[in-house]
């Protein structure tokens, strides 16, 4: 072959480059789930109650869950824009390893969302009057938690890329797995709230994260062959 | 048996409402595990002879 | 890998038919021990010192319980017999396993819920085991909806194959984050894991209806089994001819 | 180089296309006809490795496929129904990304003869969602001139292409096959000057039995 010879390396980071020049170039992908975001937080204090006591206590709950729904609401144009145009079968065509090309795509994903989201957080937590001594830990277990929600999303996402309308089918797969997830990252705020020690559950949260960037892109990459196999 | 007469096996001391209850939903989920592949089974057959009708008709045209 | 043994072994309509001889048996001594199971513990057996007689839902909450796991258990086995050597009949067990093991799930989660009310006085009670049920009942959902979403047969099997495994890898860890949760919040005072103490004639009738849950699930699964036969090899020779005999032409 | 061994594809009940036997050396292009329906696309994706749900067995240089698969996906080009061109991103961009996939570097300057070639020469900066349907397939042609893959599976490639994007793309597979590269295409276009080297399939002839919906009884043990 020609000395053009690309590693694994640099088709990793140009697809990671390609899908974050894509999701640039349509705000909307970047925007829209941190709108939600937004709208979905401040929903709570509506339906709820305003008053700072009890929101207090909700607060580190409902960024969670906020930013689990945000992610999930935007996992799923993960792969359905590239099926659409053609470029999944070119991906599945690469002699790189799938798995690696999956990983890109989550982690341009997570660049384009979760970074995104983690951003935001402060700013909900403050409209929810959360203690400040629990920033940090949320800061954190978000950092540790929205890749973990990705790569696991990013599952879902594959097996429903040919589905019609697959957008409530992906979030009906994927919630189960997001339960350790939530659990994790609500906890590692709560045990802040109260002053207790939280580095357990963001080493646990850790310890997931690990396991999913190892096991994840796997299921990805057999989730896409069998899926556009058909 | 436990109970002296059927008002008392029924009452079971204040517990029977909790008790027959969830045998009767056990009851019909047991009922629906065996009468559901049933109905379904005759949908497959008739689907299937209709197949077999239409290609005997269409193999007498 | 077509091994020609396996090749007959494996082929739907041997199946078919070999079940349809043993099936009928196998229904009988089911209902037979589920009856003996539930009426043994309904009307003979001592009410528990503590509970009293609510307890006797135990004899329809443990088995339908273990069988809600059990049954996840074996579909992942089915889900890896799908991928690896592509046997169509461990697909069909695969699809039929799962309304079965959610409608179990179901009923395991219903009786748990009512032993609650007169134990603890609520309906709902956010139990570790309770709890992790409750998701084992989201996963069978997302199987069962998985498979009606992909209309091709061939990526249907597999996409749901590769679900089972990505969920039988999660149970544990789900399992495990929702008992810590449980502890962390609620202390262990409320939780249904550790058994009452079982007196012997609490102890035997529980196993038979646990049993007779078992063959009940087998005898339940060939028959959804031997249907889904029917309707994928509608095409085929057998089942017409099978079809033709029972229409009497 | 790609032997096709008893090749035989079942979709949804339907038997497309069985025992397909033939042999494509260095320096042939097979075209493949068929009417809409009658599995092309479903052949190609087959040939291409997407599907692996076939019968039968292919061989490349002598090799099964599953042996060889890393070699046969580095010598082989795929273009499918879709051109798979991202509307939001530049042709230059686009043929940056797609040969990183195949793993191929082109230099800047590689990439703009190409698009030139191809009648894109004032293009180059447009994002592709503002060209029209034949451009954006231009685009995607445009990497036939740069790619290095001796085998080039091409479903329908002249559709959608103007006269001169015909006489273009008949060039460019000739060249291809006179440097012993390889071309399975599927096109109702009759393909003039290269007629040498071309070999002609239609698919209805290996359709098997007709009226074959009964299969074999103990067969179907597997999916």
């Amino acid at each position: 072959m020609s000395e053009g010879h690309l590693r694994g390396r640099q088709v990793f980071f140009s697809i990671i480059k390609r899908d974050l020049m894509l999701a640039f170039r349509t705000p909307g992908q970047v925007v829209n789930p941190v709108a939600f975001y937004l709208m979905v937080a401040s929903l709570f204090p509506l339906g709820i109650a305003p008053d700072k006591a009890l929101l207090s206590q909700l607060a580190g709950g409902i960024v969670w869950i906020g930013a689990l729904l945000a992610v999930l609401l935007s996992l799923d144009s993960l792969f359905r824009s590239d099926q659409e145009d053609g470029s999944l079968d070119q991906l599945l065509l690469s002699p790189h390893p799938l798995p690696l090309l999956a990983l890109a795509k989550v982690a341009a994903h997570w660049l384009a969302t979760g970074l995104a989201l983690i951003l935001t957080a402060p700013l909900l937590a403050l409209m929810l009057h959360l203690p400040t001594q629990a920033f940090p830990a949320l800061m954190l277990s978000l950092l540790l938690g929205t890749p973990l929600m990705s790569l696991v999303g990013g599952i879902g996402a594959a097996l429903t890329v040919r589905v019609q309308r697959g957008g409530v089918l992906l979030t009906l797969l994927s919630l189960p797995l997001y339960v350790p997830v939530l659990i994790f990252g609500t906890g590692a705020v709560q045990s802040a709230v109260d002053g207790m020690e939280y580095t357990g559950h963001l080493l646990w949260l850790g310890a997931l994260l690990m396991t999913g960037l190892c096991l994840a892109p796997l299921a990805i990459a057999a989730s896409l062959r069998v899926v556009v196999d058909g | 048996m436990y109970f002296q007469d059927v008002s008392s096996l029924l009452h079971m001391d204040g517990h029977g409402l909790y008790v027959w209850p969830t045998y009767g939903i056990g009851l019909l989920i047991i009922a629906y595990n065996v009468l559901a592949p049933l109905r379904h089974r005759k949908q497959v057959i008739s689907q299937i002879k209709r197949q077999i009708q239409d290609v005997r008709r269409r193999g007498v045209e | 890998m077509n091994w020609t043994f396996f090749h007959k072994l494996g082929s739907p309509k041997w199946f078919y038919h070999l079940s349809g001889k043993w099936l009928p048996w196998l229904g009988t001594l089911a209902a037979l021990s589920m009856i003996a199971g539930l009426v043994w513990g309904l009307l003979f057996a001592p009410p528990d010192y503590l509970q009293g007689n609510s307890y006797r839902i135990i004899f329809l909450h443990v088995p339908t319980a273990f069988l809600a796991s059990a049954v996840y258990l074996m579909m992942a086995g089915a889900a890896v017999v799908t991928l690896v050597w592509k046997v169509k009949l461990a697909d069909v067990a695969l699809q039929c396993m799962a309304p079965i093991g959610s409608s179990f799930c179901l009923l395991a989660l219903i009786t748990g819920a009512i032993w609650g009310k007169p134990t603890w006085g609520t309906w709902w009670v956010w139990d570790a085991r309770l709890t992790s049920m409750l998701i084992l009942l989201f996963l069978y959902f997302g199987v069962i909806a998985l498979r009606g979403a992909i209309r091709s047969a061939t990526t249907a099997a597999k996409a749901c194959a590769v679900l089972t495994l990505v969920g039988v890898v999660n149970i544990p860890i789900i399992k495990f984050s929702v008992e810590w949760w449980n502890t962390l919040h609620q202390g262990a005072t409320l939780t249904l894991t550790e058994k009452p103490a079982m007196a012997v004639q609490m102890l035997w009738p529980l196993l038979i209806s646990i049993l007779g849950f078992y063959l009940f699930f087998g005898a339940v699964l060939v028959l959804r089994m031997r249907i889904e036969i029917l309707n994928r090899e509608r095409r085929t020779r057998w089942v017409q001819k099978l079809v033709a005999d029972e229409m009497g032409v | 180089m790609l032997k096709l061994v008893k090749l035989g594809c079942e979709r949804d009940n339907r038997l497309l296309f069985t025992d397909l036997s033939i042999e494509l050396l260095p320096g042939q292009l097979l075209q493949i006809e068929g009417a809409n329906g009658s599995g092309k696309t479903t052949l190609l994706r087959v040939l291409a490795g997407l599907s692996s749900d076939y019968l039968g067995d292919i061989c490349w240089r002598g090799e099964k496929l599953s042996g060889v698969y890393a070699d046969f996906r580095l010598s082989t080009f795929y273009f499918g129904h879709k051109p798979a061109v991202k509307h939001e991103l530049t042709p230059i961009e686009n043929m940056h990304w797609r040969a990183g996939l195949r793993n191929e570097v082109r230099s800047e300057q590689q990439i703009r003869k190409a698009l030139d070639q191809v009648d894109l020469a004032g293009f180059e900066e447009v994002p592709c969602g503002h060209l029209s349907a034949g451009q954006q397939r231009r685009v995607a042609l445009a990497d036939l001139s740069v790619t290095e893959a001796r085998l080039w599976i091409l479903d329908e490639p002249f559709t959608a292409i103007d006269v001169h994007g015909v006489a273009w793309l008949e060039s460019v597979l000739l060249r291809h096959i006179n440097d012993d590269g390889m071309v399975v295409i599927t096109s109702h276009q009759r393909l003039r000057d290269i007629s040498g080297q071309v070999r002609k399939i239609r698919l209805e002839s290996f359709s098997g039995p007709v009226g074959s919906d009964h299969f074999a009884d103990d067969e179907g043990a597997f999916l």
